[in-house]
């Protein structure tokens, strides 16, 4: 089957990234392709690039990369919701004259249409909420 | 058949209501993170009505101490019973 | 009761405004599905229902709130407005209080709304 | 006297019950954010017992369309009154 | 039942292990506060009485927990643990489900204890 | 009297920034001195330099700068809390080998230490929590 996770939680707040990655990796586990997962909220901060949580805990951005690297799956983050939370990629920092950036590939800055589409397109959507 | 996942204690939020009101009749619900106390005897009351369409996360239970506490009658998946029951049903809902 | 032919997505709201920005992101959600060509179902569940209250205003350092949003949805052809009946009693609030034109659902007709929609998201 | 202060509405979170758990006799209680919820006619009876204690913000009722809908026992302030009451209050504690 | 001696700070933990990042970020400042030589008093309520529960576990990606954190207090001399009996009633727990002894307060008890300290933390 | 706020929330994902700063100018307005406003859990998020909210909303990182700027409060962030959701200014970016930064002064990365004794020594101490 086509899955895609929407997730709405920000990691080092609350579980949701967590179970959603641990959701990922059993779905892709079982064969099912992975197409998307889709950050939405405070789920937008999964992609922040500087993030250094300590060493003993897992690292969520590099586990969401890992993914992507393995198997493919697009690591989509809502742009709206990024932009108003400080998370930009280089191009958008230069459209809003900021220097630096907070958000690199393989996650992709994208619209909230994306979601729609791939909820609609996908076989089965599963939301983690925070 | 819809699969409903809930992540919040009946204990501390009321968003267990909201759950139970949109399920219909044949649907199933998932309890995960902090939604696995519902699992508990005490606590299960609160899902009267869910009869064999009640389950709760393995991992979830065992993180939080929780595993050998739950309730008889609440079916314990871990996380590939988790993708099986996606699989079952139409779609999910998730509350949060 | 006939039901309308069911839409595409179904986005439950339980938020009221200013409080998070979960109604507003829902919201948007929304607007795009609409934009975009599908049809789209809202539901106001639990606190949600606060959102549709007339007389709302911006926030006291000029946030803007939704209820300017809400007044669009007609305009995105989105026109099927679902109440919770139960939470509208819990608020102590009629339809003569909310801002726009609603379907009030009893609970046994909430529960039928998630199985009659393509897609389901919650905010 | 300490000044609590609880922005979440009864109607959703379950933890006004906690405020209410750590309120002296002669506490107050500020209900700000989607607290101000709780100054409806229909949600005041959660906070029985607070007669005279209960205060909502003004600022925060009128953006929500509540203003003249409260209860009268709830006492409304503004912002400034907000600093009163903390002034008042040998300390302040927040539930969220 | 005597009292004993106030302490500078109380930290309200009114979440479990795991699902949120509260109880960590609560425990965290008490720990400061007492490796700063402040007397430090616990006060676990609602959900917040799971974190004492015994056999916790690592989450399934390896997060840490609270566990250990807990079997530090000791050491930074926070031995006033207070417990909000009502609390245990509900999650069905009793002193024998615990990781560490603790104090079990009444509703009464529980309504003096804001007032007792210099400084409330709510986490 | 002696002022402290202790914000606990995001901007632009709960009220709890606005209702914070709303709180500080009319502390400030009624002639007491704010000395600090304390970030932590996701109130560190308040900090982040590339925030670029919708131009009809309020730019909180920028209101809180203007406050320090024109009563003087400090803005402290607790280092641990930002670290981890991927907050650091030049310092702690070149520690932890990271390109750029996303904080910058008047916010300041500080101990938890600082809360505990801003806590005990202000007149008052107000949280605001998502």
């Amino acid at each position: 089957m086509r899955y895609a996770i929407l997730l709405l939680g920000a990691p080092y707040s609350c579980q949701a990234s967590h179970s959603a990655l641990r959701f990922a990796r059993a779905v892709v586990e079982r064969g099912h392709h992975l197409e998307t997962v889709f950050f939405y909220h405070d789920g937008v901060q999964n992609a922040a690039r500087l993030a250094a949580p300590p060493q003993d805990e897992p690292h969520l951005v590099d586990a969401w990369t890992t993914l992507h690297s393995e198997h493919g799956t697009s690591l989509q983050v809502c742009i709206a919701a990024a932009l108003r939370r400080g998370l930009l990629d280089a191009r958008e920092a230069v459209r809003h004259g900021k220097q630096g950036h907070s958000v690199e590939p393989p996650f992709e800055l994208t619209g909230l249409g994306q979601l729609v589409d791939l909820g609609l397109s996908c076989d089965r959507l599963v939301t983690f909420g925070p | 058949m819809l699969l409903h996942i809930l992540n919040r204690s009946p204990a501390a939020s009321r968003v267990y209501q909201q759950a139970l009101a949109a399920m219909g009749p044949e649907d199933r619900l998932l309890l995960i993170e902090d939604g696995v106390q519902g699992a508990l005897p005490q606590l299960v009351r609160y899902f009267d009505g869910l009869q064999g369409r009640l389950f709760a996360l393995r991992e979830d239970l065992a993180a939080r101490g929780l595993e050998g506490r739950c309730e008889a009658s609440v079916q314990v998946v871990d996380v590939d019973g988790f993708v099986d029951l996606t699989e079952e049903a139409e779609r999910t809902v998730s509350w949060y | 009761m006939t039901e309308p032919t069911p839409s595409d997505l179904l986005v439950i709201l339980r938020h009221g405004p200013h409080g998070t920005n979960w109604l507003r992101e829902g919201l948007d959600a929304a607007l795009v599905a609409a934009a975009f060509g599908r049809r789209v179902s809202l539901l106001f569940m639990g606190e949600g229902v606060t959102a549709l209250l007339r007389g709302q205003q911006a926030g006291p350092l000029g946030q803007k709130g939704t209820s300017a949003t809400l007044e669009m949805l007609e305009m995105y052809d989105i026109e099927t407005l679902l109440v919770e009946e139960a939470a509208l009693e819990r608020f102590g609030l009629t339809e003569a209080d909310l801002m726009l034109p609603v379907r009030r659902l009893s609970a046994e007709a909430i529960s039928r709304q998630p199985g009659a929609h393509r897609l389901v998201l919650t905010f």
